[in-house]
């Protein structure tokens, strides 16, 4: 005979403001198997626990049921206390009460009537529940980072530093990221390249890591522990043993007009091409669909000069497969062009450029060695004007979310502008100013009391160009929204940061999940920031959301001490919420006819053919097994199978049906 | 128990926007680029921006100015407003019911009377002869705004051009026309 | 090939030019134009600027004629008279409550079955497809298409070309052998809704229009709407002296300037009827 | 036929096989299946059209196995049964050879399973005009009268099982209606309960029944259970393009496409 | 007379439609009361017995809803549940089950308001069909004796 105990939570004023958390406590009572039922203000505080626990003991509970918040917010917490108590923490049940009655209902009899329900039904499921024993896997030590930017690097760094294996990849030929092509970063004014190629370098000589650069994640197997990954490495049409990296191939390659995705198209590369001067690896890889002879099948010239014969036109991409405990995902971001905003004339207008572009114009290692001249005919601009907002906050033509970092590097333009053209104007418009951050605020004021950028709170309606100069056509909002017209001879548009393309179709294959954004979705808003939903998988950096420079390492950090934990331990216990096969005494052994059409419903190949044999060793019967490590707990297999032979911990037929009894008997 | 939608109260002018157009002005975040690209902006004493906040302000006296006010006539709805508006707010609409409105409490800026004064003669053209009488406009216009000499200069030399009628041309569903009129006058007032 | 034809009140008046040049094209092309039957004025910029209603209803009778009168799908030249019919269109498609209302103020049945066209649209759609070889004397000069507001605003209910820079018509310029050139002022307005009743602001935004064109050499403006051309056209003396200077630049409608490069008769065109003359 | 009882005697004493299965005569006209495990008795052995009863029922039965391994004279739809079952592990060439019956009534022997397989894809499952037409019927109710439909259909139904036990795809030794932790089908017959049986009997059959009527005739009250499966059977070739028994690939109802096509989702 | 309150149980995925409505919770979104919702780790464990159950014990409208294709946490759960749903709906509306009563949607963990939106769709919905009285008048009887079995 069961013993249940309910213990209602009224969350504070969460639950208790709309439902009638004592009444909920008193019709529980009055189920039979509930032996005690109480309310209380927070179940989740330690007294809260301890009442929970003492019940347990005192009233020598089989069962417990908390009605409290979602069970995707405590169910761990609350499972633990009863373990504590001794009962197996998969005889306490969870009823939302919070997330699904009081917080999406009004006060009232017909909202602590469901609360009553949700509670009933969880008391009858409980019932029937059993007790499980978490089951035990082992742990391969060796962490997949997916991503080469400042997130990836520092995530790589941190967890080879603690001792354990590292494979880093990297789509583009090198590391390094956006943060490479920035050119002094806020709100330091340090240079990007300084503080990062070193990282770069200790990534690529850290005897922990090994690194992929040009490669992507082709598939993902496996889980928590036990993932197996296949990785391809595009053909970089170069050996890199050979490769010394010397150059020749690239001064001397005729095609030389290709737009540099590292000068985001304001300076120009080759097609055999390294993409930047510090890149890790030094060694040029041959871009295929712009290079002769792949288009045209003659030329060679980079074979002909390279001094080590490391040209290899027929090499093709390879396949590596590595098994990983854990993976940490630092995709980064993608900057949205702007040419969805016809009216600000971006890609008709050669001077009006995204901000990233200006970061390049005004990096040393820049298309303009740092000098800031506008693309149409390089003169030095005398006035130039920034959009903040570009793309951001603008549901009708852009994204409606705030990309974070665009107040900041616009006051970092506007006074990096200041600092090289003496006696240039620079005005901003913007809408609000977001700088929060250590020394952001001050760093704004700094542009505008010390270097005179003028900012004026409006959005610009339109820009044309008239006799070489860019009209820019906007409002100040703080001067009854008079209208301000702009004679600029450049302007530069702080573009939104979006999801990367193809993080979609990455999060698929990972199985982790993203949000309507395409940003990857963290397990929890905000404790469990760089987790995933899916174990095993972590996030670092602007792939979750735009980050800065610091909020990316430290997030990157932060990943790399979850998989330093997970890897801490030579095997991690998995819930044991997995499917089984019945047995049965001979001569029937199993309910299973070994039909086998389960094995092709099942998503992880979990279920294998077991065969049953007498003393003689003969087979007598097979049946279906479902192997324990690989089975993730889907059920698909259990709504599919004729005979209900097999079972899913956890969420079985009895526990399923009882609910549905328990919730429309007296609902 | 019954299906609760969710929505907050807005008061005042602007919820009463809101219930008519389907407008929002708790919706504008006061970025100005309205204000930015009217053409008209610098003609307005509150542009379209600053309409917009005087109506998040819940605050009659704030209301009141915006009925009395010059912009909402001034206002030629070109849409480039709502067409650049990132929070797609359409401001035109809004428009269109303050001038209605404005009218109908006969609060309408004195600056305005020319503009009303034209508006009306349009429709009344249309009202009795089912299409626009161009000359019977002009000459019904300036009846109304003693404005004679203007587009005087205009006349001569449009008859010349075969460019006005000297007789309206008559449709014959007018009384049809003139019903649409007596219908929708009968549920405001006398508007026209 | 017959579509039906709502000319509006400003082409049987002020704009008769446009009226006799889109016939003329359209017989040219072998399209017959069958003018609605009683048809009656759209309300213009007057209607919804001082009751809702009857911004709708005066529409509404129009392409209840139209369907009644078993067209499927109708030119509207001016655009104006095309923006208003769109939406009024589109507002009863939305809310459908608002039909009966309506239908009760004409006493006609609307069931939204008839198709607008702008004269854009109409020519992309009909002439275009078959001009090889017909354009017998190009027009070769630079014109400034100017677009103005209605024909392009608001997209949600128009879906005609793009909000900012649309292309359409010059392309079709290109098409009648004309140079489009690219300017600024393709969709600001002119300040037609004020024509009238307050010519300053006229003055200034139809000159801001005419300057730029004129400043980046255009030869002749090309317009889809009546407004635009009597504003640019009829006020111009206005407009004139409100710049301070002589601008002779013609203001022509599409449809003129497809004519002329068809080989039709200026006069067939009512090139004679506009204040500015046209030398070119 | 005998051809048949030749062939039979040879497969005997030669013990090539153990049992033949085939048809004899029953009381009255009624004929009955016949297990012939003696070269002697082959004369009993008939195939004529009355033939009807789908004798792969047995083959999965532990007694008839138990055996060793069996001959079967298969019709068409016996042929189809046996595919699929061998698609799901039940026999095997090991202990079964197919004497096949053409439509011609020729007798056609199969040198393995996957000869028969081939030679059923020749023939396409199809819906005969009666039970198109009362398929159409039903169809053309509206819901409430196809429910009246089948509850007075099913009111009579006493769940003697009947159906179950000449289906031969019905071969699980336990049930979900055997199943009584939880009682997924209340025991006692009512419309309800046995509308569930008979709702989740055809769902199991889903990409399994190869349409040979077995149940429909078993049926004591002739009550048109069969009417359930042959829907089913045209939902499958509307939204997955029709199904066939088969050896290798894939069952229809434990995989799927990404693009599946549905309109009812939100 | 009160107006007729519709009962809905709702089975739903762990993974997305389960955190959908957590978000909507979380975001105060407000939706009608009358549904009950049971948790399921998968859509593929949805065991149709179980619709057919829900609605032998009174239920006047089930929601059926999980993550959107290739969203599933368990990769292809709900592409079998969808492949089963597709042949489930067309053999209840074959014996007559009313399967308007039967919504099936994909809630992801991201759509909140998506959630509310099934939910109260779906109670006006029912409410105007009423009652499933039709299918409960026959599932009155279980009690009755067994008599020819």
């Amino acid at each position: 005979m069961s013993k249940i105990g309910v213990f209602v939570c009224h969350c504070g004023e969460n639950i208790s403001a709309t439902v009638d958390c004592a009444k909920v406590a008193e019709t529980a009572a009055g189920y039979d198997g509930v032996v005690y039922s109480i309310d209380y203000k927070y179940m989740c505080s330690d007294p809260g626990q301890s009442l929970i626990k003492s019940a347990i003991v005192e009233k020598g509970l089989t069962g417990v049921v908390v009605a409290s918040c979602s069970p995707r917010m405590h169910e761990p917490t609350f499972r633990k206390a009863c373990a504590e108590a001794g009962l197996n923490p998969y005889m306490c049940e969870m009823a939302n009460l919070r997330e699904h009655c009081s917080w999406v209902h009004e006060k009232g009899d017909a909202t602590t009537q469901k609360a009553i329900d949700l509670v009933r039904i969880l008391v009858e499921k409980v019932k029937k529940n059993h007790s499980l024993n978490s089951i035990k896997v082992p742990v391969t030590k060796t962490a997949l980072v997916i991503g080469g930017g400042i997130a990836g690097i520092q995530a790589s760094l941190d967890i080879a530093n603690s001792g354990h294996k590292v494979i880093l990849i990297e789509r583009d030929p090198s590391i390094g990221g956006h943060m490479s092509q920035l050119s002094e970063t806020f709100p330091t004014l340090d240079c990007s390249q300084c503080i990062l190629t070193p990282r770069m370098v200790e990534v690529a000589q850290h005897p922990n890591i090994t690194l992929y650069t040009y490669a992507e994640l082709e598939s993902l197997e496996g889980f928590i522990g036990n993932f197996k990954a296949k990785i391809r490495r595009k053909s970089k049409s170069i050996d890199e043993k050979l490769c010394t990296g010397c150059g020749q191939c690239t001064t001397k390659c005729p095609v030389k007009k290709i737009p540099s995705e590292f000068n985001e198209g304001l300076g120009k590369r080759t097609a055999i091409y390294v993409p930047f001067p510090q890149a890790v690896p030094n060694k040029p890889v041959i871009d295929r669909i712009n290079c002769t002879y792949y288009i045209k099948g003659k030329c060679k010239v980079c074979e002909i000069v390279c001094p080590t014969k490391a040209i290899r036109f027929d090499q093709e991409d390879t396949i590596v497969e590595v098994e990983v405990g854990a993976i940490v995902l630092a995709t980064g971001f993608a900057v949205k062009q702007p040419d969805f905003f016809p009216e600000y004339g971006y890609g008709k207008f050669p001077d009006v450029i995204t901000g990233l572009q200006f970061e390049r114009l005004a990096s040393a290692s820049g298309p303009t060695l740092g000098e800031i001249r506008r693309p149409s005919d390089g003169k030095i601009p005398e006035k130039i004007v920034f959009l903040a907002c570009a793309g951001s906050r603008d549901p009708a033509k852009g994204i409606p979310y705030c990309s974070k970092i665009c107040c900041m590097y616009i006051a970092k333009h506007a006074m990096l502008y200041q600092h090289k053209v003496h006696g240039g104007k620079s005005y901003v418009f913007y809408m609000d100013i977001r700088a929060g951050g250590k020394m952001y605020e001050e760093f704004v004021r700094r542009a505008i009391e010390d270097d005179g950028v003028n900012y004026i709170r409006g959005r610009v309606s339109r820009i044309y160009e008239k006799n070489g100069k860019l009209i820019v056509k906007g409002a100040d909002t703080l001067l009854g929204a008079m209208p301000v017209d702009i004679e600029a001879d450049m302007v530069v548009l702080a573009t939104a940061g979006i999801a990367n393309e193809g993080s979609e179709e990455l999060a698929q294959k990972l199985h982790t999940s993203y949000d309507s954004y395409h940003f990857f979705s963290e397990a929890h808003p905000k404790l469990k920031p760089v987790e995933t939903n899916t174990a095993g998988i972590f996030l670092a950096g602007a792939c979750q959301s735009p980050k800065d420079i610091p909020e990316s390492v430290a997030m990157a950090s932060g990943a790399a001490v979850k998989v330093a934990c997970l890897f801490s331990q030579d095997e991690l216990t998995r819930e044991p919420l997995i499917a089984m096969v019945n047995r049965q005494a001979a001569p029937v052994y199993s309910s299973c006819v070994g039909c086998f059409l389960c094995v092709s419903a099942c998503p992880y190949q979990a279920i294998e053919r077991e065969e049953i044999k007498n003393r003689n060793g003969e087979v007598i019967k097979t049946i279906a097994k479902v192997n324990p490590g690989l089975c993730q707990g889907c059920g698909t297999c259990v709504a599919f199978c004729r005979t209900k032979s097999i079972d899913i911990q956890g969420y079985t037929h009895e526990e399923m049906y009882s609910e549905v009894m328990a919730l429309l008997n007296d609902y | 128990m019954s299906a609760e939608t969710h929505h907050s109260v807005i008061s005042g002018l602007a919820g009463e926007i809101l219930e008519h157009t389907g407008v929002k002005a708790s919706h504008c975040y006061q970025c100005g680029k309205c204000s930015a690209g009217c053409p008209l902006s610098e003609e307005m004493e509150y542009p379209p921006s600053y309409i917009m906040r005087m109506l998040q302000t819940d605050d009659p006296v704030m209301e009141e100015k915006i009925l009395r006010s010059f912009t909402i006539w001034v206002c030629l709805t070109c849409e480039m407003c709502y067409s650049r508006c990132p929070m797609s707010i359409d401001i035109p609409k809004m428009m269109d019911y303050l001038r209605e409105k404005s009218l109908k409490e006969g609060k309408a800026n004195p600056r305005a009377k020319h503009i009303i004064a034209f508006h009306k003669s349009f429709l009344d053209s249309i009202r009795t002869t089912g299409r626009l009488y161009e000359i019977g406009l002009l000459v019904d216009y300036k009846a109304r705004t003693f404005k004679v000499m203007q587009d005087m200069i205009l006349a001569p030399k449009m008859l010349v051009r075969g460019k006005l009628n000297i007789f309206p041309e008559l449709i014959k569903g007018r009384a049809g026309v003139s019903s649409i009129f007596s219908r929708s006058n009968k549920k405001n007032k006398k508007i026209i | 090939m017959t579509l039906g034809l709502y000319p509006g009140c400003s082409l049987k008046g002020s704009s008769r030019e446009y009226t006799e040049s889109v016939l003329a094209v359209a017989q040219a092309c072998g399209i017959e134009l069958v003018e609605i039957e009683d048809w009656n004025c759209c309300g213009a910029t007057a209607a919804h600027n001082l009751n809702k209603e009857l911004s709708l209803a005066l529409p509404a009778r129009i392409l209840s004629l139209a369907e009644k009168q078993g067209m499927n799908e109708i030119v509207v030249p001016c655009a104006a008279c095309y923006s208003r019919l769109t939406v009024t269109k589109y507002e009863i498609a939305e809310h459908p409550e608002l039909n009966e209302t309506i239908t009760k103020a004409n006493g006609l049945e609307y069931t939204g079955s008839v198709g607008i066209l702008n004269i854009i649209q109409m020519l992309d759609k009909y002439v275009t497809p078959n001009l090889e070889g017909r354009i017998i004397k190009p027009f070769e000069h630079k014109v400034a298409c100017y677009y103005g507001c209605l024909l392009v605003r608001p997209h949600e209910i128009l879906k005609f070309d793009r909000e900012e820079d649309p292309q359409s018509m010059d392309e079709l310029m290109l098409k009648a052998g004309a140079t489009p050139i690219d300017w600024a002022f393709k969709t600001e307005c002119c300040g037609a809704g004020l024509s009238v009743s307050r010519t300053s602001s006229v003055g200034r935004l139809s000159g801001e229009i005419l300057k730029d064109a004129a400043d980046r050499g255009a030869e002749a403006i090309i317009v889809a709407c009546p407004m635009c051309q009597s504003n640019l056209d009829m006020r111009r003396e206005a407009i004139n002296s409100y710049l301070g200077e002589k601008i002779d630049i013609p203001v022509l409608y599409a449809t003129q300037v497809l004519g002329l490069a068809l080989g039709l008769e200026r006069k067939a065109l009512g090139l004679q009827r506009h204040f500015v003359p046209v030398n070119i | 036929m005998d051809e048949l009882r030749k062939r039979a005697k040879e497969l005997l004493e030669s013990k090539k096989v153990s049992v033949v299965i085939g048809y004899e005569e029953g009381t009255g006209d009624r004929i009955r299946a016949l297990f012939v495990e003696k070269p002697e008795d082959v004369s009993r052995l008939i195939f004529d059209s009355r033939c009807v009863l789908n004798l792969a029922t047995y083959i999965t039965k532990h007694e008839v196995k138990a055996k060793g391994k069996m001959a079967i004279t298969a019709t068409i739809p016996v042929m189809r049964s046996i595919v699929q079952l061998a698609y799901e592990f039940q026999v095997s060439d090991k202990n079964l050879l197919v004497l096949g019956i053409t439509p011609e009534s020729n007798l056609m022997e199969f040198k393995d399973l996957l000869e028969v397989e081939t030679y059923i894809h020749k023939f396409e499952i199809e819906i005969n005009a009666s039970y198109r037409e009362k398929l159409d019927k039903l169809a053309a109710m509206t819901q409430a009268e196809r429910w009246r439909f089948w509850i007075d259909e099913l009111a009579p139904c006493f769940k003697c099982y009947a159906c179950r036990a000449a289906c031969p795809m019905c071969y699980c030794h336990r049930c979900t209606v055997d199943f009584n932790q939880p009682q997924w089908i209340p025991v006692p017959s009512h419309e309800l309960g046995n509308l569930e049986w008979h709702i989740m009997r055809a769902v199991h059959l889903i990409g399994r029944c190869i349409d040979c009527d077995a149940c429909a005739n078993a049926c004591p009250l002739a009550i048109p259970i069969n009417l359930l499966n042959k829907r089913l059977l045209e939902d499958a070739k509307k939204h997955f393009g029709g199904y066939q028994p088969i050896l290798k690939g894939d069952h229809l109802m434990s995989t799927f496409k990404p693009d599946d096509k549905e309109n009812f989702i939100r | 007379m009160a107006e007729f309150e519709p009962k809905i149980v709702a089975f739903v995925c762990n993974w997305c439609t389960y955190a959908g409505a957590d978000l909507t919770g979380t975001s105060r979104i407000k939706y009608a009361s009358n549904v009950r919702i049971i948790r399921f780790p998968c859509t593929g464990r949805i065991d149709y017995m179980l619709l057919l159950k829900a609605f032998d014990e009174g239920a006047d409208g089930i929601i059926v809803s999980g993550c959107h294709p290739n969203d599933c946490h368990y990769t292809s759960g709900n592409f079998h549940a969808r492949r089963r749903w597709i042949m489930f709906r067309e053999l209840c509306d074959f014996v007559g089950i009313d399967i308007n009563r039967v919504l099936f949607s994909w809630v992801s963990a991201a759509e909140g308001a998506k959630w509310a939106d099934v939910v109260n769709t779906t109670v006006t919905k029912i409410r105007e069909l009423g009652p499933y009285t039709e299918y409960q008048e026959v599932a009155k009887y279980p009690v009755r004796e067994v008599t020819n079995g």
